[in-house]
C-alpha cells in the first residue's frame, strides 16, 4: 500500500518500526519510512496523528520507544539535537526574542564559533535569501508573522542542514501571506536541493508544495506517494474522507453503477450534471438524485444530493452553469473511470 | 423552541448600572477612580512621610541635647563623605552585591530544576520547600545561624569530620573575608543575609523561568548549541528579569537590615545599623536622613535598570 | 534533553539543603534542654518547651496581635493593590511610569527607611502609636506584592474576555464581580499568602510604628536578648511552621488550578 | 510642674526600661515584682525595653512614655533637653532608704534638684575564662586592650572582645588615666582634645585584637561559650549566667578600677500618669524589688536593707553582683564640652558616637 | 459602485459615513453600509483592513470619531455594549475559564436576573442547538476548538440577539472542523432567521456562506454585493485580486486579445489550454505562452504562464488533463466574455 521512495543509495532519513508512547497515549506507533535527499516530503494529517512527533524524533528532542532511525545512513540513537545534521523550523518560530534579526540568524555560527564578521556577512546573505535584507537591526517582536516565519527559516538554513524539519510553519499566517510564502518555500527548497521535511494538515499545501505525501492517522502512516496518488487513488476511507473530502461509493452502490463490487473513492469535480433528457456519456452511469444544499465556492458550486436510493453525494460543478437550488431534482453522469479503487475493509 | 418563546427580562436598572454607563462613556474617569486610594496612601501617606523623614537631611542636630536645629545646612549631607562614613556606605553596597550575586548563584538551579524538569508533584515540593523557610521567624533564623556560624558551631564541627578544617582556617585567615571565626566575618554575614533572602530570589526566577517557552531551548539545541551555550546564550538573558526582580528584594533588604549585622559580623557598622543608630540611639534624625538617601539613590538606580530589563513584570 | 544533567540536580538539591538544614537546628533546639543559651551540641531533649508556650500569655498576646495585624494589612493591600493593578494592568496614560514605580518602593526601599519616616510622620501629626500604625506600615509594603501578582495576571487575561461579559448584558460592576474577581482570585490569593507572610515576620518596620505593642517578631526580639528560656522562641517558630504548612500547600494547588484554566481562553488549536 | 501632692493612679503607667528590669513572672514565676504593684495601686504597667541609653533617649524625645530607667549616660541628656521632671521627693516615702552615696549623685542632680529615684547600679567588670588565664585574676585592663601571650599560652588577639557603644571610649581613657599620667586624664568622661586622641589610639589598637563588640549580653555568654573568647568587659549579669552553666568564667575589677553604671527612674515632664508615676517610683526601691532585681540583672541594689531583703539575692548576693565596688567604679555620665577637670574644655558625646563608629569600621 | 442594500423599511445595522482612527491609523475611514434583517453579511479583506473595528463599532466596544451608527433604526451612540440588541461572536472565544460551559452560556440570563432553574434549562436548550448538549458540566479548557467556538456560539444566541457579530470564529480551526462549522453556522442563520455580520479574510468561506459581501481595503469598502457579482465582476484591480486571485487585463492586453480598450479581470478558471493545432473555439482570442511555474490542487492545476508579450497570467486547468510542465510551450484559450469590465482607474 505504501508506494516505495525514491530509489537513492542513501536515504536523508529513515525510519524503521519507529514508535513513541506518552503513556497511554501512541504518538507514534510504527512509523517506516525513507525520504530522499532532495526531497520536499509532506507529512498530512489531523491534529494528534503524531505529525510533530515524528519531526522531534528527526530532528532529535524525543527518544524512540522503539525502532530504529537513520540520518544519511547514520544510526542517530542518543545523539542530542546539536549533534545531528538537522534543523527545524518551529510553529511557533521560536525566535530568540532578546537577540536582534541578525544575531538570531548568526546564532548557529556563534555556536560554532564562526567569527564575528564572517557570521554577519552569512547572516546578511540568508536574509537576502528570504527576502528579509536590511531587517537585520530588529527585534523580532517588531516583525510581522510572515517575517518572523522567514528568519526562522533564514536561522535554519544559514547552519546548511542536510535536512530541513518545518513544523506547520505556515499555521499561524493568514491566507494571502500563506500562499505568497508556500509559492517562496517551494522554490527555495529547489535552488538549496535541500530535504524538506514539512508538516501540515493543511491538505492544499501538502498536494501543492510535496513530492511526496505521508498521510497520518493515529501515529501511523495511512498512505504515502506522490500528491497525485494521494489525492486521485486514495488509498483507504480515511484518505479519501481527510485528503480532499471524495465520496465513498460502497460495494452495493458500486454495482448498481455498473461496476465490480469493491469499495471506491469518487472525487465530488468527477461527477457531472446533465441537462434534462441528454444521455449519459459512454461509460458513465446516470443517477438521479435531488439536491440538499448548495454552496458557491467562487470557481465552483459544490452541490449535496441525495440520490433516490438514498446515498448522500457531494459534486463540484464550475459555477458558471446555471446553478440547481436547494430541492430540485438533478441527473448526475458518474464516469465509471473515476471510480478508484480503494483497499478492502476487515 | 422556548429559546424563541421565554420572553426575556431586561437587566435591573439601578443606580449602578447607571453609574457604569457614566464610567464607561468616560475612560478615564473608570482609571482616576481605581488609582484614587492607592494613590492617596502610596503617594500622600508615604511618599509624603519620607519627604518630611529625607527633607530633615538639610538640618542638623544640636550637639548636646539631641535636638534638631531647623536651619538649613548641607553640613549633615557632607558628612556622608567623612572617611568613617563613606566606608559604611561602600561596605554596605560590597556586602549586598555578594548577598545578591551568591543569591542568584544558589537560587538559579533550584528555580531551573522547579521550573522545568520538576513534574506537578515535585513542583508542589519546591514550592513548600521555597515558602517553608519564609515562614520560619526571621529572628529565630538570625539567632540560629549565629549557632551555625560559631567557632564551635556546627558548621567547623562538619567541616572538621569532613576533614575541611584546614580549607576553613584558611578562608578565615584571607584578609578581607575571613576572621577570628565565621560568625565574626564578612563571609558569616553574607552567608545569613544569603539564606534569609534566598526565597525571595527563587520565586521570580523560577517564575521568569517558566515563561521561557521549551522551543527556545529547542531551538539553540537545534542550532548546534550543547547545553552550557545554551543556558549562556538562551535562558539566562531570558531569566534576567526575574534575577533582577529577586535582586530588588536582597539588595533592599540587605541595606535596610540592622539586626543581622549586631548579631553576625565584624562589628564594622553597616548602613542599616548605622540609620538606626542615629535614629534612634543618637537620635541624629538629620544624618540618618541623610545615611537613608543612599540606599534610595542606590535603588533608584536599580529600578531604572529593573524597569529596562522588564523585571517589574517577573515581581 | 528530558532529563536534567547530574549537576543541575546535585545544585539544586544542595541549594535546598542549603535553605533547610538551618530550620532542623531550629527544630532542634526547640527541644533542647539547656534554656539560658545555645550550647551546641544540646545537652539533653525535653518536650517542656511545648508547655511553657501554651502556658505563656504573652505568646499568645503577641500571636493574636499579629494576625490581627497581618490579617487587616493584608486585607488593605488587596483592595489597594487590585484597584492600582486595575488601573494600571493596561491603560496607557501619562504618569503611568512613575505611578508604577511609586507601587514598588516600599519594597525596593530598605524597611528602615519606610520605618522611620512612618514614625516621623507620626510624630509630626501627632499620632500615636497604636495597632493602626504599626497596620498602616505593614499594608504599605503589602500592596505592592499584591500589586505584582495582579497585574501579571491581568496582563494575561485576555480583554475579550471583559468585552463578552459586557457584550452578554452585564454592567461594569457585574463585569468585575463575575468576570475579573474570580479570574484574578488565585493572583490574589498568592499575592495576599505572601503579604501576610511579609506581615506577619516583619520587625524591622514594625520596630519603628508599634509603640509599645509588642507582635510576634517584636515579642521574638525581646525574648532573645533575655537572659532564660530561649528555647521558647524556636518552639514559637517550629509551631509557626507547622501551622502554616497546610495553608501554603493548598494556596498552591489553587493557584496552580487557575493556572491550567488560564489557557482556556485562548485558540482551539 | 512639680506634683505637689499625689492623688489617685491614673490606672496604667508606660516605662522605657533595659531588658530584664521590670518582671512580671513571665519568664521565671519567682521573679515578680509587678503584679504585686498592679493589684495594689491599680496602675497597670507598660513596659517598652530599650536596647541602649542612646535609644532611650530617642524614646523619650518621642514622648508617649511616663518613666525611664536611664543610665548616668543619659540622663544628663534627658535633663539637658528638658525631657524629664524634677521629683518631688517628699512624694518618696521611702527616698530616705536610697543608699546615701546615690541620692544625689551628679548623674541625677543638678544644681542640688533631683530628676529622678535612683534604680541599681553596677561595675563594667573584667570577665574572664579561668582556664585561659589558669585560675589567676588578670591584675590590668591590658588583657583586653594589649596584644599578648596569655597564660594559657596562646596570643589575646580574636579572643577579646569590647563593649559596642561610644561611652567605652571612656573605658579606655581609665586605662590611660592609670598608665599614662602625662596625659593628665582626671575623669574619664572629660577628655581634653589630647587626651580623646590618646584614648582613640588606643581604642584603634585593639580594634586589631578584638574578636567582635558586643551588644547583646545573651549574644556575649554565646561567644565566651561557643566562640572561644576568653576575656572582656562585661556586667555581672553574664558573669553569673555563665557561672552558673559551670564555665569556667570569673570576673574582677582590674587595678585601673572600672566604668560602671548607676541607673535612674525619671520621669517624662509630660508625662500623662503621673501619680501612678509616683507610685511605681516608691514601689520600685522596696527592699524586695530591689533585692529580686538585683538577683535577677546582678546588679546592685540602690537600697542598701536589699542586701539582706531578699531571699532570690541570698546573703552573699550584693557581694557576688560587686557591692563592694562602688569607690572603684567610675559612672557613666555624658561627656559634655563644659567640664569641671578641664579647663580647656572637653569632647563632648556626640564626637564620641561618630569617632566610635570610625574606630568600629576600623578607622 | 456598490450595489444597493436589500430593501427593508428598516435596516438591521446601518453605518453613515463612519469613521474610527486610532492616531495616524485610519481604521475605519468613512464607511457607508447597510444590514438587512435576517442576511447573512460577510466582511472580507486583508489583515488591517478594518473588518474588526467595525463589528466593534457596532457592539459598543468602540466609538466612532466621526460618522452615524444606527441598529434597528435607533441611534447606538454613547449606548454601552450592555444595553445594545447586538451580541458578538470572539474570534478567540472569549469563554470565561472560571465557569462551566452551562454557566457560560447562562452568563447573560444571569445577569438580567433570570432564576436559576429557568436559565439552567434555556442553556440546555441552546447548547442542544449547536450540538453539545450533555457537556454542560465540562470547563473550556476540556473542550477542543470547534466545541469552544459552538459554545460561545450558544452563548450569544441564548440572550437573543437582533443581530449577531462574528469576527473570525472559524480562523482559529483546523480545515476539515471549519468546513464543518460553516455548513452548521450557515444552517443555523437560516433557522433563527437573524442577521448575522461576519468577519473572514478567507474567501472562501465569505463566498459560499454570505447573501452579501463587503470587501475591505484600509479602512473603506471596495466592494459590496452577492457573492456572485464580487467574485465574477470585481469592481476593481484590488477586489480582483484579493477574490480568488484573477488575472487583471491592462488596456493593451485586452486591445490585443479584440476587446474594447479598458481594464478587465478574468478569472483563471476561464482560461483553457489548447491542444496544438486546434483553433480557439467562437468567441475566444489565442495566445502563446510558456509556462512558469505548476503547482498541483488536487481537482485543478495552478499554472503560472508567460505570455509572449511579457504578461504573467495564472490559469487553473482540471488537474486530469495531461499536465504541462514548466518551460513548456502552451496555447491558451481565452474567452471574450470571460473578460469582465472594472472601474477605470484615475
Ligand atoms: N510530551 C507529550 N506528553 C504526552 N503526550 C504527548 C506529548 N507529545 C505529544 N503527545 C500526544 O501524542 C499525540 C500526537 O501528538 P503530535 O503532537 O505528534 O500530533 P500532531 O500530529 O503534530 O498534531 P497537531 O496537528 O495538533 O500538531 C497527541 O495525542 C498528543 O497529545
Ligand atoms: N486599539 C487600537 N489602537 C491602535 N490601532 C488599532 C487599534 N485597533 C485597531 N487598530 C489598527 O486599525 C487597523 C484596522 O484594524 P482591524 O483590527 O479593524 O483590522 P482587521 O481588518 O480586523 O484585521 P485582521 O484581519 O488582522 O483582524 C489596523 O491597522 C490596526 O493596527
Ligand atoms: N521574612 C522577613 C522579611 C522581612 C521583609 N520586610 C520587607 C520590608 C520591605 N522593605
Ligand atoms: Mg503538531
Ligand atoms: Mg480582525
Amino acid at each position: 500500500m505504501h508506494a516505495p521512495a525514491p530509489t537513492s543509495a542513501v536515504p536523508a532519513v529513515r525510519f524503521a518500526g519507529v514508535a513513541r508512547h506518552f503513556g497511554a497515549v501512541r504518538a507514534v506507533d510504527g512509523v517506516d519510512l525513507s525520504i530522499a535527499p532532495g526531497e520536499f516530503f509532506a507529512m498530512l494529517g489531523p491534529s494528534g496523528s503524531g505529525k510533530t512527533t515524528c519531526l522531534r524524533l528527526i530532528a532529535g528532542f524525543e527518544q524512540p520507544d522503539a525502532g530504529h532511525i537513520e540520518i544519511f545512513g547514520e544510526t542517530v540513537e542518543g545523539l542530542p539535537p546539536y549533534r545531528r545534521p538537522v534543523n527545524t523550523v518551529f510553529q511557533d518560530y521560536a525566535l530568540f526574542p532578546h537577540l536582534s534579526v541578525g544575531e538570531n540568524v548568526a546564532y548557529g555560527l556563534k555556536v560554532r564559533g564562526v567569527a564575528r564578521a564572517e557570521r554577519e556577512k552569512l547572516a546578511r546573505e540568508a536574509l537576502a535569501l528570504v527576502k528579509l535584507a536590511g531587517l537585520e537591526a530588529r527585534r523580532p517582536a517588531q516583525l510581522s508573522g510572515g517575517q518572523r516565519q522567514r528568519v526562522a527559516l533564514a536561522r535554519a538554513l544559514v547552519v546548511r542542514p542536510k535536512v530541513l524539519l518545518l513544523d506547520e510553519p505556515l499555521g499561524a499566517l493568514d491566507l494571502k501571506l500563506r500562499e505568497e510564502m508556500q509559492v517562496e518555500l517551494k522554490s527555495l527548497q529547489r535552488a538549496l536541493g535541500l530535504s524538506f521535511v514539512f508538516v501540515t494538515h493543511d491538505q492544499g499545501e501538502a498536494l501543492s508544495m510535496a513530492d511526496r505525501v505521508a498521510v497520518f492517522n493515529e501515529g501511523r502512516i495511512v498512505q504515502v506517494g506522490p500528491p497525485e496518488t494521494v489525492y486521485e487513488r486514495p488509498a483507504n476511507r480515511f484518505v479519501a474522507a481527510f485528503v480532499g473530502a471524495a465520496n465513498v461509493i460502497e460495494p452495493d452502490m458500486a454495482v448498481a453503477l455498473g461496476a465490480a463490487s469493491g469499495l471506491y473513492s469518487l472525487r465530488p469535480e468527477k461527477i457531472a450534471l446533465l441537462a434534462p433528457g441528454v444521455p449519459a456519456p459512454d461509460g458513465a452511469a446516470a443517477i438521479e438524485a435531488s439536491v440538499v444544499d448548495v454552496s458557491y465556492q467562487g470557481a465552483v458550486r459544490r452541490l449535496a444530493v441525495r440520490t433516490t436510493a438514498g446515498v448522500a453525494l457531494t459534486a463540484a460543478v464550475p459555477a458558471s452553469h446555471r446553478a440547481p437550488a436547494s430541492g430540485d431534482s438533478v441527473r448526475l453522469a458518474i464516469p465509471l473511470g473515476a471510480l478508484m479503487p480503494m483497499e478492502a475493509e476487515t | 423552541m422556548s429559546l424563541a418563546t421565554f420572553d426575556l427580562p431586561s437587566p435591573r436598572e439601578g443606580a449602578l448600572r447607571r453609574f457604569s454607563d457614566l464610567l464607561l462613556r468616560r475612560g478615564h474617569l473608570i482609571v482616576l477612580l481605581l488609582l484614587a486610594p492607592p494613590l492617596i496612601w502610596l503617594g500622600l501617606v508615604y511618599l509624603g512621610s519620607l519627604f518630611v523623614f529625607l527633607g530633615q537631611s538639610i538640618f542638623s542636630i544640636d550637639e548636646f541635647s539631641g535636638t534638631i536645629v531647623r536651619e538649613p545646612t548641607t553640613a549633615t549631607l557632607l558628612e556622608l563623605f567623612r572617611p568613617a562614613n563613606f566606608d559604611i556606605l561602600m561596605r554596605t553596597v560590597g556586602i549586598a552585591t555578594a548577598v545578591t550575586l551568591l543569591c542568584a548563584v544558589i537560587a538559579f538551579p533550584i528555580a531551573y530544576y522547579a521550573a522545568r524538569y520538576a513534574g506537578p508533584r515535585a513542583k508542589a515540593a519546591f514550592y513548600l520547600a521555597v515558602m517553608m523557610p519564609l515562614w520560619s521567624s526571621y529572628l529565630v533564623k538570625v539567632y540560629g545561624w549565629k549557632l551555625l556560624l560559631a567557632k564551635e558551631g556546627a558548621i567547623s564541627w562538619f567541616a572538621g569530620r569532613l576533614g575541611l578544617d584546614g580549607a576553613l582556617d584558611a578562608w578565615l585567615s584571607l584578609p578581607l573575608v575571613g576572621g577570628p571565626s565565621l560568625s565574626v566575618s564578612y563571609t558569616g554575614m553574607v552567608l545569613t543575609f544569603t539564606y534569609l533572602w534566598l526565597p525571595f530570589m527563587i520565586l521570580p526566577v523560577q517564575a521568569a523561568l517558566e515563561r521561557v517557552p521549551a522551543s527556545l531551548i529547542e531551538a539553540a539545541g537545534d542550532l548546534g548549541a550543547g547545553p552550557g551555550y545554551t543556558f549562556r546564550s538562551v535562558i539566562l538573558p531570558l531569566a534576567m528579569p526575574g534575577v533582577v526582580a529577586g535582586a530588588v528584594f536582597t539588595f533592599s533588604l540587605t541595606l535596610g537590615d540592622y539586626i543581622v549585622p549586631q548579631i553576625i559580623g565584624t562589628s564594622a557598622l553597616v548602613l542599616g545599623q548605622a540609620v538606626y543608630t542615629l535614629q534612634g540611639t543618637a537620635g541624629n534624625i538629620p544624618l540618618a536622613a541623610a545615611f537613608s538617601l543612599v540606599p534610595i539613590l542606590v535603588m533608584a538606580l536599580f529600578l531604572t535598570l529593573a524597569k529596562r530589563t522588564g523585571a517589574f513584570d517577573a515581581m | 534533553m528530558n532529563r536534567p544533567s547530574l549537576g543541575l540536580k546535585i545544585a539544586a538539591l544542595g541549594g535546598l539543603a542549603f535553605l533547610h538544614v538551618p530550620l532542623l537546628f531550629i527544630l532542634l533546639y526547640a527541644f533542647t534542654t539547656e534554656e539560658k543559651s545555645y550550647a551546641f551540641p544540646p545537652p539533653g531533649y525535653t518536650l517542656k518547651w511545648f508547655g511553657v508556650v501554651w502556658g505563656r500569655a504573652d505568646i499568645w498576646a503577641a500571636v493574636g496581635l499579629s494576625l490581627k495585624v497581618a490579617t487587616i494589612a493584608t486585607l488593605i493591600a488587596l483592595v489597594l493593590g487590585t484597584l492600582a493593578a486595575g488601573a494600571l494592568a493596561r491603560a496607557k496614560f501619562f504618569g503611568r511610569e512613575p505611578i508604577s514605580l511609586l507601587f514598588v518602593l516600599p519594597i525596593a526601599l530598605p524597611g528602615i527607611v519606610t520605618g522611620i519616616a512612618l514614625r516621623q510622620a507620626f510624630g509630626l501629626m501627632e499620632i500615636p502609636f497604636s495597632f493602626w500604625t504599626i497596620v498602616l506600615g505593614h499594608a504599605t509594603f503589602c500592596i505592592v506584592v499584591v500589586y505584582n501578582n495582579a497585574v501579571a495576571r491581568l496582563r494575561r487575561l485576555s480583554p475579550s474576555l471583559i468585552e463578552a461579559s459586557m457584550d452578554l448584558g452585564a454592567d461594569a460592576f457585574q463585569t468585575f464581580r463575575l468576570v475579573v474577581l474570580p479570574n484574578i482570585g488565585t493572583a490574589l490569593l498568592a499575592g495576599g499568602m505572601l503579604a501576610f507572610a511579609l506581615s506577619f515576620d516583619e520587625v524591622i518596620v514594625t520596630t519603628f510604628t508599634a509603640g509599645q505593642q509588642s507582635t510576634l517578631p517584636i515579642w521574638m526580639l525581646s525574648e532573645l536578648i533575655r537572659p532564660r528560656q530561649r528555647p521558647v522562641t524556636n518552639v514559637v517558630a517550629v509551631l509557626v511552621i507547622l501551622v502554616t504548612f497546610l495553608p501554603i500547600l493548598a494556596a498552591y494547588y489553587l493557584t496552580r488550578e487557575g493556572g491550567q484554566a488560564r489557557g482556556a481562553a485562548g485558540t482551539g488549536k | 510642674a512639680e506634683l505637689k501632692e499625689l492623688g489617685k493612679g491614673e490606672g496604667q503607667v508606660d516605662i522605657v526600661a533595659w531588658a530584664g528590669y521590670i518582671e512580671r513572672g513571665e519568664t521565671d514565676k519567682a521573679y515578680d515584682w509587678v503584679t504585686d504593684f498592679e493589684t495594689k495601686s491599680g496602675c497597670k504597667v507598660n513596659v517598652k525595653t530599650a536596647g541602649t541609653s542612646d535609644e532611650m533617649v530617642a524614646l523619650m524625645n518621642e514622648g508617649g512614655f511616663d518613666l525611664v530607667t536611664a543610665s548616668g549616660d543619659a540622663s544628663l541628656r534627658l535633663i539637658a533637653g528638658k525631657k524629664v521632671a524634677p521629683i518631688n521627693t517628699k512624694l518618696i516615702p521611702s527616698w530616705g532608704s536610697v543608699d546615701d552615696r546615690l541620692q544625689s549623685a551628679p548623674w541625677h542632680t543638678v544644681n542640688g534638684v533631683h530628676y529622678g529615684v535612683p534604680y541599681q547600679w553596677g561595675s563594667n567588670v573584667l570577665m574572664y575564662n579561668t582556664e585561659a588565664f589558669k585560675g589567676e585574676a588578670p591584675k590590668s585592663w591590658n588583657v583586653v586592650f594589649e596584644e599578648q601571650t596569655l597564660p594559657d599560652g596562646k596570643s589575646n588577639k580574636g579572643r577579646i572582645q569590647a563593649f559596642d557603644g561610644p561611652i567605652y571610649i571612656a573605658d579606655a581613657a581609665l586605662y590611660l588615666m592609670a598608665h599614662k599620667p602625662e596625659l593628665g586624664i582626671k575623669d574619664p568622661y572629660e577628655l581634653t582634645e589630647a587626651q580623646y586622641k590618646a584614648a582613640l589610639d588606643l581604642l584603634r589598637q585593639q580594634r586589631k585584637i578584638v574578636q567582635r563588640y558586643w551588644h547583646d549580653a545573651m549574644i556575649q555568654v554565646d561567644d565566651f561559650t561557643n566562640e572561644g573568647v576568653v576575656a572582656s568587659s562585661s556586667w555581672p549579669f553574664q558573669v553569673n549566667l555563665l557561672v552558673s552553666q559551670k564555665k569556667p568564667i570569673a570576673s574582677t575589677i582590674p587595678a585601673e578600677g572600672a566604668t560602671g553604671w548607676a541607673d535612674t527612674t525619671m520621669m517624662h515632664v509630660d508625662a500623662a500618669h503621673p501619680n501612678c508615676a509616683y507610685m511605681w517610683m516608691e514601689h520600685s526601691i522596696a527592699p524586695k524589688v530591689q533585692g529580686d532585681l538585683a538577683a535577677w540583672f546582678g546588679s546592685v541594689p540602690a537600697v542598701p536593707a536589699a542586701c539582706k531583703g531578699s531571699d532570690l539575692l541570698g546573703a552573699e548576693g550584693c557581694a557576688t553582683n560587686g557591692a563592694g565596688n562602688f569607690e572603684k567604679t567610675h559612672f557613666w555620665r555624658t561627656p559634655v564640652a563644659k567640664c569641671a577637670t578641664q579647663a580647656e574644655g572637653c569632647v563632648p558625646y556626640y564626637r564620641w558616637v561618630s569617632d566610635y563608629i570610625a574606630v568600629l569600621g576600623g578607622r
